[in-house]
C-alpha cells in the first residue's frame, strides 16, 4: 500500500516546462532513488511535490488524503519532509534553534530530537553556534537533523551526500536505512551511483522533466549498463 | 462653479481667463483651500456683474504643492497652455521667489496674495504686484511702536529658522529699537521642529514682551507649550496671527493665551463696529462672525490672510478697466493702468479696507490691527494709520522695461 | 573602436532624434515641460549609473544636484562668473562632494548606505539654510535676467528663449546619454553590475571593489550636479527645497518606475512620472491618489520599472 | 537660565521624543527586518493613528480619558487591518521585491495623505490629553502627560522584546526572515507571516500616533519626519537589535537637544546629524549590529 | 619541472571565538603540482584557503606566495598576483547570463587598469567563451546563471576561475553537486589546467582526489594531520580513522 502518491505533475520557469507528467509512487519503508544528469528536473520535482513551486497539472495523494489543492506550508504538516540541495539553513539562526523550527513543524515531541542527534552527535557539540558557521558537512546533518524533527512519513532528500567526508557519507547513508526501517518512505535523489546502490530499493532514472525509467536494484545491479545508457556513466 | 473651467478652450477675446495656482496640498494647504472659496466667490461676483469689459471671467485652478519647483511648472503651464491673461493667488514666499523670475521671462502678469517684501525690495520684476496685502516690513514697522509703548521695552523674539522668521527678526529688531526697546533673546527654532519646549528656557526671566510668529502645522503644539512652560507668571505675548491662522481658539489647549495679542491684517472675528463690507464679503464667502465656515464651526478660515485673493481680483478687475483690457495684446496698457493707481477705497470689492497703492514699489499698504485674546476671541484694541506702515521706497519698478 | 550593443545604440540615437523632432511638433508648452524632463532625466541618469547599474541605494542624491545648483549659481550670483564656467562649476560641485562623501559612505552596504547618505544630504539641506545670508535659504536667489545670456565661441545665447533652453537641454542629454552608453556597455559598466550583483565574488575576482564603488559614486554626483547646474541656471532660481528630501526620493521614484539599470529608463521615468502628475493637476485635485494608484499598477505589470520589466520579459538587449 | 535645569529639560525632551521614536522605529525594524522591505507608508501609518485619536475624541463624548483609551485600542486595529489589506493586495502579489515595494509604498502614502487631506483637511488639529496636569518644576512647567507617554512606550516595548525573544511566534518570523522557501518547507504559512509582520509594524506607528497627538497635533503631513527618523534610528541601532534600537533612539532624541545648549539650534541639527551619520561610517553595522540579532 | 615553491604558509592560525578552525599550519606548495586537501567535515580545509585567498584575515602567521610576503595583502591584489579561488557554496552572478559571469573573470586579467588601453570587448568574450567551453558550458552561454542546475553553477564557478588564468588555482569542493558523467569530464579539465597552473583541490570525492592529486595533505581540528602521495595517505591509519571510516 503506498504511502505517497504523485500523478503528471507539469511545471514550468516561464516558458520552459520543467516538469512533464512526472509521477511516483512510494511505499513505507522504502527507498525509491531518483537519479539524472544535472539540470534534469530532479530538485525540480522535489519543490514541486513541496508546493514551492507552481505546478499546472498533477495531483499528490498521501496515506489516502489528496494533498493537491493545499497551501505549501500544509505539505510538512501532514508530514512530508524536505531536505533541500545546498543547504539552507536558516543561516543566521543557531543550530537549536533550526531544531526547534523542525520540532514546532508538527509540535514534534523531543523524542523526535534525541533520534536526530543520536545520528549526528556532532551537532551536539555546536548546538548554539550560528548555523551559518557550520562546516559545509555539519550543516548537512543539521539540514537532515532538522527534517527528522518533523517525524515525516516521507522525506525528500536532495543530494544529502554532497559535500560529505566518505565516513560521513555512510554515517547518512546509515540514517537513510534507518529511516527505512522505522516504516519512513524515502525519495533520494543523487548523482553519485555507488552512494546509491546500497541504500535503494528501487531506482528511476529522470532527463528533461520526466521519469524515463524505473528499475528495481536488482534489475540494475545485473545489469549495470543500464546506468551508462542513462546517466553516462561507465560501470 | 459657473466660471470655473478646468481646462482652457484657448480662444483669445471670448472670455478673460485667470490662473489660479493655488497651495491645494503641501505645507500651505489649509490656506490654499480657503484662497480657493474666497476667489471663487469674488469672482462670481464679479460674473454677475457682467465681468471685465464685458467679457466673462473664468478662473483656471491648479495645484502648486506649495513647491517652489511646482510653483514654476504651473506658472509656465498657465501662460503656454492655458493661455491666461495674468495669475494671481500665490502666498508662500518661497513659492513666489521661484515663480516670480518666470513670471517675468514669461511676460505674464502675476499678483501676489503673500507677504513678502522681496517684491517692494525690487526683487522681482515689472510683471508683479501686490495690491491687496501689506508686506511684512510694513506690517512690522507699524506694530513696533505699539509694542514697545503698550507692552513693555525688554523684548523676546521666537520666529522660524529661515527666511521668513529672518524678516520678522530683522525688522522687528529695527522697529523695537528706533522706539528705545530693547531685543534680550532672538531664538530661531529650525523649520521641521515638532516639539518646543526645550527651546523655551532660553527666553530670559527679565523679558516683558515676548513675540513669536510661527507657521506651519506644529504652530499649535509651539503655542500650547509656550503656555505650559510659562505657567500663569508670565510676560506680555505678541503674536503673529499667522501661529494661529485656521486654528479653533476656543479650546483648552489654548487657554492661556487669555490676555495676550495678535496681529492681524483682517479681524477674524465680526467686531462691535463691523462695517457692512465685512458683512458682506463675510456672507459671500460663506465665513461665519467667528471667522468659522458657515456649514462648519470647527473649519475656521485663514481669515487674515485670504481677504487678499478677493481683493486682488477686483484690483485686476480695476485696472482692466481703466486699461479697456480684451486681451492679451493690452497686457502692457493693463499693467501701467495698475501701476498709476494710487489706492482703493473700503468697499464690498475691498472689505479690508482702504489701502494706499505704490506704483513704483508695487505694493499696496494698509490698516494693521492689534486685537486681545479674551473669553475665547480676538476683540480688536488698536488699529493702525496707513502712515504708520510707510517706508522710503526701495525700488522703482517704473524705470524697468518690460 | 567597435560600439557593443548595437541595437541599444540605434535605439539611442533614433530616441535622441524624436526629441529633436519634438520642439517642431509639440506645443510651446509641452517643450517647455520636455526641456525640463530632460534636465531632471540627466539628475534620473546620473542617479540610475549608481543605483541601477552598481547597486548602491542612495537616498541623498538631491545633495549633489543641490551641490551643481549652488555652485554655478552662486558663482553667477556672487562672482558674475560667465554661464559656461559657471556651469562647470556645477559639474566639478557635484563631483568633488561626491567623492569626498563617497570616501565615507562607501564604508558602508546596503541599508546603512542608504542612511548615510540621507544624513549627508540633511546636513547638506541644514546648511543651506543655515547660511541663508548667502544662499537666500528656503526664499532662494533669483539670477537677474541680465546675467541670463552669454556667448559662447561668438555665439551669443539667450538662456530667456524657450528655444535656445530646450536645445541646450537635448545637447546636453545627448551627451550624458552617449557618454553613459560607452560607460554601461563596455567594461567598467559590466563591472558596475557585477558589484551590484555579488561584491564578494567581485573583489575575489581581482577587482577593488571600494574603487569601482567609489568612482561610479564619482561619476553619478557629477552628472547629479550638472543636472542641477543645468537647472539652476537655465531657470534662473536656485533654492534650498532642491536639496530637499523629496528631490532625493523623486529621483530614486523616476529611476524605479524607467527602470532601473536600463540606459533609458531614467528618460522614461521622468517623462511618466512628470506628465503624469502635470496633467493630472489640471484635471482632479485629487491627483495624487490617482498617481499613487497608477505607482501600484505599474508596480503590478512592471515591477522592475516599465523598460527593466520590458528588457526582462522581451528585449534582452535594452539595459 | 543656568545651565542646570536647561539641560534637564534637554533630557525630558529628548526622553519623551526617543519614546515615540523607539515605537515608530521598532514596527519599521520588524517589518524590515523580517520582510526586507522599506516600507515608506510607515509614516502615513503613524498620521492615520494621530488622526483616528482625533476622530475618537470627536464621536465621543464625556471625559478625554474615554476616547483616548478607546483610540489607544481602536486606531492601531484600524490601521493594522489596513496594513494587512495593503500586504495581500499588493506587497505580496509584486512577491516583495524590495525595489518594486519602495514604488508601491510610496504609492500607498500617496494614497493614504490625500485622502487623508479631502476628508480630514488641512489643518493641525488638536486632542486633550486624558489627563491634564502640570508638573511645577521650579524653573519651569511640565506636562504629567509627556511621563505617561514614555512609560507606556517602555512598555509596549519590553513586551515586544520579550515577546521576540522568547515567543515560539518571534522564532517564526526570524526563520521567514533568512528563508522563504525554506520557512514553508517547515509548515510556516509566510503569506500569513508577513501580512501579520506588516500589520503589527503599522499598528506600533499608530499607537505612536495615538500617544503624540495630545501633546502635539494631528496633520495630514506629519507622517515625514518620524519616517526619516525611525529609518535613522533602526538602521543606527543596528539592524533588527532590539538593544540598539532603544539606545540610537536614545542617542538621536537626546543628542540634538543637547547640542543645542551650546549651537544655535539649526547647527545643533546640523552637528547631531553628522555625528550619527559618523557613527554609521565608523561602525557600518549600527551600534548592536551582528552580535546583538533579536 | 625544478623545485620551485610557489606558496608557502608559517604558522597559520584562524580563530572564531573560542574556536581554532585552523591551528598553526605550515604548508608548502610546489609550483606545477595537483595537491589535494582532504580532511573531516569542519576540519578547517575552506578556511585554510580562505586564510590563503585572503577572503578572510589570518589571526596569526604568514603566507608566502611565489617569493613575495602577501599576507597583508587585501584579496583583489593576491588575486592579480595570480591565486584564484572558486567558493565552496555557489557564488556567482545570479541575473547576469553565463557568459557575462565569466567575462568579468576575464577582464581582470586582461585589463589590469582602466587608464590603460587594455583588451577590446571581443578579446575579453573570447577568453570567456574558451573557458566555459573547457568546462562544457559553452552551449548556455546566454541562460541567466542563476537559474542554471546546481550543478552547472558550480561548473561555471570552476569557469570563472579558469579565466583568471591563474598560478594557483584554489578550488573547494568543485565536484560537489555533479552528476558522475560531468565529473569524469571535470576531470579532464583539471588535468589540461595543471598544465600551466598549480592548483590546490579540497575534496572528499575519493575518487576525483586519487585521479588528480599528485600528493595530498590531510587537516584535522585545523592542524596537518599527514601529508603524501596517495597511497601513503591511502594507507596512513590515522587518515583512516579520522575521515575514511573503513580501509580503502
Ligand atoms: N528558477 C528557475 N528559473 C528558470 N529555470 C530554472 C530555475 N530553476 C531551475 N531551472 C531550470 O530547470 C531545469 C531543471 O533544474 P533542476 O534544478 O530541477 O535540475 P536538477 O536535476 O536538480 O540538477 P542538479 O543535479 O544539477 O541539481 C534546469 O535546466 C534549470 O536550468
Ligand atoms: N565565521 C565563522 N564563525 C565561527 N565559526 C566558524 C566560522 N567559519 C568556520 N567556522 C568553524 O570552523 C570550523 C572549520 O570550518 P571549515 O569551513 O573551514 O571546515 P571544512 O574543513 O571546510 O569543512 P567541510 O569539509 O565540511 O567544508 C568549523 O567547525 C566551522 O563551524
Ligand atoms: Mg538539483
Ligand atoms: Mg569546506
Amino acid at each position: 500500500m503506498s504511502v505517497m502518491t504523485v500523478e503528471g505533475f507539469d511545471a514550468f520557469y516561464g516558458r520552459s516546462q520543467a516538469l512533464r507528467g512526472f509521477s511516483v509512487e512510494l511505499r513505507g519503508g522504502e527507498v525509491l532513488c531518483l537519479l539524472g544528469r544535472n539540470g534534469a528536473g530532479k530538485t525540480t520535482a522535489l519543490k514541486a511535490i513541496m508546493g514551492t513551486i507552481r505546478r499546472t497539472a498533477g495531483r499528490i495523494v498521501l496515506d489516502g488524503r489528496d494533498l493537491s489543492a493545499l497551501p505549501a506550508y500544509e505539505i510538512p504538516r501532514a508530514g512530508i519532509a524536505h531536505v533541500p540541495q545546498g543547504r539552507r539553513l536558516f543561516a543566521e539562526l543557531t543550530v537549536a534553534e533550526n531544531l526547534e523550527i523542525g520540532l514546532s513543524t508538527r509540535k514534534s515531541s523531543r523524542r523526535a530530537l534525541d533520534y536526530a542527534l543520536g545520528l549526528f552527535p556532532v551537532l551536539t557539540e555546536r548546538m548554539n553556534q550560528r548555523s551559518g558557521t557550520l562546516s559545509g558537512g555539519e550543516q548537512t546533518m543539521l539540514t537532515m537533523a532538522r527534517a527528522m524533527c518533523i517525524e515525516p512519513a516521507v522525506i525528500l532528500l536532495d543530494e544529502p551526500t554532497e559535500g560529505l567526508m566518505p565516513s560521513a557519507i555512510a554515517g547518512i547513508r546509515e540514517a537513510v536505512i534507518r529511516l527505512r526501517d522505522n516504516g519512513v518512505a524515502v525519495l533520494l535523489v543523487e548523482q553519485r551511483v555507488d552512494a546509491v546502490l546500497p541504500v535503494a530499493d528501487r531506482v528511476a532514472f529522470m532527463d528533461h522533466g520526466e521519469i524515463k525509467a524505473r528499475f528495481t536494484i536488482d534489475e540494475v545491479r545485473n545489469d549495470l549498463s543500464l546506468l551508462h545508457r542513462y546517466v553516462g556513466v561507465g560501470a | 462653479a459657473p466660471g470655473i473651467v478646468g481646462r482652457a478652450q484657448a480662444q483669445a477675446g471670448d472670455a478673460i481667463r485667470l490662473g489660479a495656482p493655488f497651495h491645494r496640498t503641501g505645507i500651505g494647504a489649509s490656506y490654499g483651500r480657503w484662497y480657493e472659496r474666497t476667489a471663487t466667490a469674488a469672482l462670481k461676483i464679479i460674473n454677475e456683474q457682467g465681468g471685465i469689459n464685458g467679457l466673462p471671467v473664468q478662473m483656471i485652478v491648479e495645484d502648486d504643492g506649495t513647491d517652489p519647483k511646482r510653483g514654476v511648472e504651473v506658472m509656465e503651464k498657465f501662460a503656454a497652455e492655458h493661455k491666461v491673461d495674468a495669475v494671481f493667488g500665490h502666498l508662500f514666499s518661497h513659492v513666489v521667489a521661484a515663480t516670480a523670475p518666470r513670471a517675468g521671462e514669461l511676460k505674464m502678469p502675476y499678483f501676489l496674495c503673500s507677504e513678502t517684501h522681496a517684491l517692494a525690495a525690487g526683487k522681482f520684476n515689472r510683471y508683479c504686484f501686490q495690491p491687496s496685502i501689506t508686506d511684512v516690513k510694513s506690517q512690522i514697522n507699524s506694530m513696533g511702536g505699539w509694542i514697545t509703548s503698550n507692552l513693555g521695552k525688554k523684548v523676546t523674539l521666537i520666529y522660524p529658522d529661515y527666511a521668513f522668521g529672518y524678516d520678522h527678526r530683522d525688522n522687528m529688531t529695527a522697529a523695537v529699537e528706533a522706539q528705545g526697546g530693547k531685543i534680550v533673546a532672538s531664538i530661531a527654532i529650525p523649520p521641521s521642529e515638532t516639539s518646543f519646549t526645550r527651546y523655551l528656557p532660553r527666553i530670559p526671566f527679565d523679558t516683558e514682551v515676548i513675540y513669536h510668529v510661527m507657521v506651519g502645522p506644529a504652530v499649535l503644539t509651539f503655542v500650547k507649550e509656550l503656555g505650559e512652560h510659562l505657567g500663569t507668571k508670565r510676560p506680555e505675548i505678541f503674536g503673529f496671527i499667522d501661529s494661529l491662522e485656521g486654528v479653533q481658539m476656543d479650546i483648552p489647549q489654548l487657554s492661556f493665551l487669555e490676555g495676550t495679542y495678535f496681529w492681524e491684517a483682517m479681524p477674524r472675528y465680526a467686531q462691535p463696529d463691523q462695517t457692512e463690507f465685512d458683512k458682506f464679503y463675510r456672507d459671500a464667502v460663506g465665513v461665519d462672525a467667528t471667522g468659522a465656515s458657515a456649514t462648519d464651526p470647527k473649519d475656521i478660515s485663514t481669515y487674515s490672510h485670504m481677504f487678499s485673493a478677493w481683493e486682488t481680483l477686483f484690483a485686476i478687475k480695476k485696472a482692466m478697466e481703466i486699461s479697456g483690457y480684451k486681451g492679451p495684446a493690452q497686457k502692457i496698457d493693463m499693467l501701467e493702468a495698475m501701476e498709476g493707481i494710487t489706492g482703493f477705497e473700503a468697499s464690498n470689492e475691498f472689505p479690508q479696507g482702504d489701502k494706499v497703492f505704490n506704483g513704483k514699489t508695487h505694493q499696496a499698504f494698509a490698516h494693521q490691527n492689534v486685537s486681545k485674546f479674551g473669553g475665547g476671541k480676538l476683540e480688536v484694541v488698536h488699529t493702525t494709520t496707513i502712515e504708520e506702515s510707510f517706508y522710503p521706497d526701495e525700488t522703482d519698478y517704473t524705470q524697468m522695461s518690460f | 573602436m567597435t560600439i557593443p550593443n548595437k541595437k541599444l545604440f540605434t535605439l539611442c540615437l533614433v530616441v535622441l532624434a524624436l526629441l529633436f523632432m519634438a520642439q517642431f511638433v509639440l506645443s510651446n508648452y509641452l517643450v517647455l515641460a520636455l526641456t525640463r524632463i530632460l534636465i531632471l532625466a540627466i539628475f534620473a541618469m546620473g542617479y540610475n549609473m549608481l543605483m541601477g547599474y552598481t547597486g548602491l541605494l542612495s537616498l541623498g542624491h538631491a545633495m549633489f544636484f543641490a551641490a551643481g545648483l549652488y555652485a554655478a549659481g552662486l558663482a553667477n550670483y556672487y562672482g558674475g562668473v560667465s554661464l559656461p564656467l559657471a556651469f562647470v562649476f556645477g559639474i566639478l560641485g557635484g563631483g568633488v562632494l561626491a567623492f569626498v562623501i563617497g570616501l565615507l559612505a562607501l564604508r558602508t552596504q546596503t541599508v546603512s548606505f542608504m542612511i548615510v547618505t540621507l544624513m549627508f544630504a540633511q546636513v547638506a539641506y541644514l546648511l543651506t539654510l543655515y547660511f541663508s545670508n548667502v544662499t537666500g535659504g528656503d526664499q532662494g536667489l533669483t539670477l537677474p535676467t541680465a546675467s541670463r545670456s552669454f556667448s559662447l565661441f561668438g555665439l551669443a545665447v539667450d538662456l530667456t528663449s524657450p528655444m535656445a533652453r530646450f536645445n541646450i537641454a537635448l545637447t546636453l542629454f545627448a551627451v550624458v546619454l552617449i557618454g553613459l552608453f560607452a560607460v554601461t556597455q563596455g567594461p567598467l559598466g559590466r563591472l558596475f553590475v557585477a558589484v551590484r550583483e555579488n561584491i564578494n565574488r567581485t573583489e575575489m575576482l581581482g577587482f577593488d571593489t571600494y574603487r569601482i564603488r567609489l568612482l561610479a559614486f564619482t561619476i553619478s554626483g557629477a552628472i547629479s550636479g550638472l543636472a542641477g547646474a543645468l537647472y539652476g541656471l537655465m531657470f534662473g532660481f536656485i533654492g534650498s527645497s532642491f536639496a530637499e528630501f523629496r528631490s532625493s526620493i523623486e529621483v530614486l521614484l523616476f529611476t524605479l518606475v524607467g527602470g532601473p539599470g536600463t540606459l533609458l529608463g531614467p528618460l522614461v521615468g521622468t517623462g511618466v512620472m512628470t506628465m503624469l502628475i502635470d496633467r493630472l493637476s489640471g484635471m482632479t485635485s485629487a491627483y495624487l491618489i490617482v498617481v499613487g494608484v497608477l505607482l501600484i499598477v505599474i508596480n503590478l505589470w512592471f515591477p522592475k520599472g516599465i523598460l527593466g520589466t520590458i528588457r526582462d520579459r522581451w528585449v534582452p538587449w535594452l539595459k | 537660565m543656568d545651565i542646570a535645569p536647561y539641560l534637564l529639560l534637554a533630557t525630558l525632551e529628548g526622553l519623551v521624543q526617543a519614546s515615540v521614536l523607539m515605537l515608530t522605529a521598532l514596527g519599521l525594524s520588524l517589518v524590515f527586518g523580517v520582510m526586507r522591505v522599506v516600507n515608506v507608508a510607515h509614516g502615513e501609518f503613524y498620521m492615520l493613528g494621530a488622526v483616528g485619536a482625533w476622530l475618537c475624541a470627536t464621536l465621543i463624548p464625556g471625559h478625554p480619558a474615554i476616547s483616548f483609551a478607546v483610540a489607544l485600542i481602536v486606531a492601531p486595529l484600524i490601521v493594522g487591518l489596513l496594513a494587512a489589506l495593503a500586504d495581500r493586495a499588493i506587497l505580496q502579489r509584486i512577491n516583495y521585491n524590495p525595489e518594486a515595494t519602495i514604488v508601491s509604498t510610496i504609492g500607498i502614502s500617496y494614497i493614504i495623505q490625500q485622502l487623508t487631506l479631502m476628508t480630514f483637511g488641512p489643518d493641525a488639529r488638536a486632542v486633550d490629553p486624558p489627563f491634564y496636569y502640570n508638573i511645577r518644576f521650579p524653573w519651569f512647567g511640565y506636562s504629567s502627560y509627556k511621563f505617561f507617554i514614555i512609560g507606556v512606550a517602555v512598555a509596549l516595548v519590553a513586551t515586544l522584546w520579550l515577546l521576540m525573544k522568547h515567543s515560539k511566534m518571534g522564532l517564526l518570523m526570524r526563520a521567514t526572515q533568512y528563508d522563504r522557501e525554506t520557512a514553508l518547507n517547515f509548515g510556516i504559512p509566510v503569506g500569513r507571516v508577513y501580512s501579520a509582520v506588516f500589520a503589527f509594524g503599522a499598528m506600533m506607528a499608530a499607537v505612536a500616533g495615538v500617544l503624540v497627538v495630545p501633546n502635539s497635533q494631528a496633520h495630514y503631513l506629519m507622517g515625514h519626519d518620524p519616517l526619516l527618523m525611525s529609518f535613522i534610528v533602526v538602521i543606527v541601532g543596528g539592524l533588527g537589535s532590539i538593544p540598539g534600537t532603544i539606545a540610537a533612539a536614545v542617542l538621536i532624541g537626546l543628542s540634538d537637544g543637547l547640542l543645542s545648549v551650546f549651537f544655535s539650534p539649526t547647527l545643533a541639527k546640523i552637528a547631531s546629524t553628522l555625528l550619527v551619520a559618523l557613527v554609521l561610517v565608523f561602525k557600518p553595522q549600527g551600534l548592536f549590529g551582528k552580535a546583538g540579532r533579536i | 619541472m625544478a623545485e620551485v615553491i610557489l606558496l608557502k604558509t608559517r604558522g597559520l592560525k584562524r580563530h572564531f571565538g573560542g574556536l581554532k578552525a585552523v591551528d598553526g599550519v605550515d604548508f608548502t606548495l610546489r609550483k606545477g603540482e595537483i595537491r589535494a586537501i582532504i580532511g573531516p567535515n569542519g576540519a578547517g580545509k575552506s578556511t585554510f584557503v580562505s586564510l590563503l585567498s585572503g577572503r578572510i584575515p589570518p589571526s596569526e602567521g604568514t603566507v608566502e606566495f611565489d617569493g613575495q610576503d602577501v599576507t597583508a595583502l587585501p584579496a583583489h591584489r593576491r588575486v592579480r598576483l595570480g591565486i584564484a579561488y572558486t567558493f565552496q557554496i555557489t557564488n556567482i552572478y545570479p541575473s547576469m547570463s553565463v557568459l557575462e559571469n565569466v567575462a568579468v573573470a576575464a577582464q581582470s586579467r586582461l585589463r589590469p587598469s582602466f587608464l590603460r588601453k587594455g583588451a577590446s570587448e571581443t578579446e575579453i568574450e573570447d577568453a570567456a567563451r574558451a573557458a566555459l567551453a573547457a568546462v562544457g558550458l559553452d552551449d548556455r552561454l546566454d541562460e541567466v546563471a542563476g537559474v542554471l542546475a546546481y550543478g552547472h553553477q558550480r561548473l561555471l564557478e570552476v569557469a570563472m576561475g579558469l579565466a583568471l588564468e591563474p598560478k594557483l588555482l584554489i578550488l573547494d569542493e568543485p565536484t560537489q553537486g555533479l552528476s558522475d558523467s560531468e565529473i569524469a569530464n571535470f576531470i579532464e579539465v583539471v588535468k589540461r589546467v595543471a598544465q600551466s597552473s598549480t592548483v590546490l583541490l579540497i575534496e572528499h570525492n575519493m575518487h576525483v582526489v586519487m585521479s588528480l592529486a599528485d600528493r595530498i595533505t590531510v587537516l584535522e581540528r585545523g592542524r596537518l594531520l599527514a601529508e603524501g602521495s596517495p597511497a601513503e595517505i591511502m594507507n596512513d591509519k590515522a587518515v583512516q580513522a579520522a575521515y575514511l571510516g573503513e580501509p580503502a
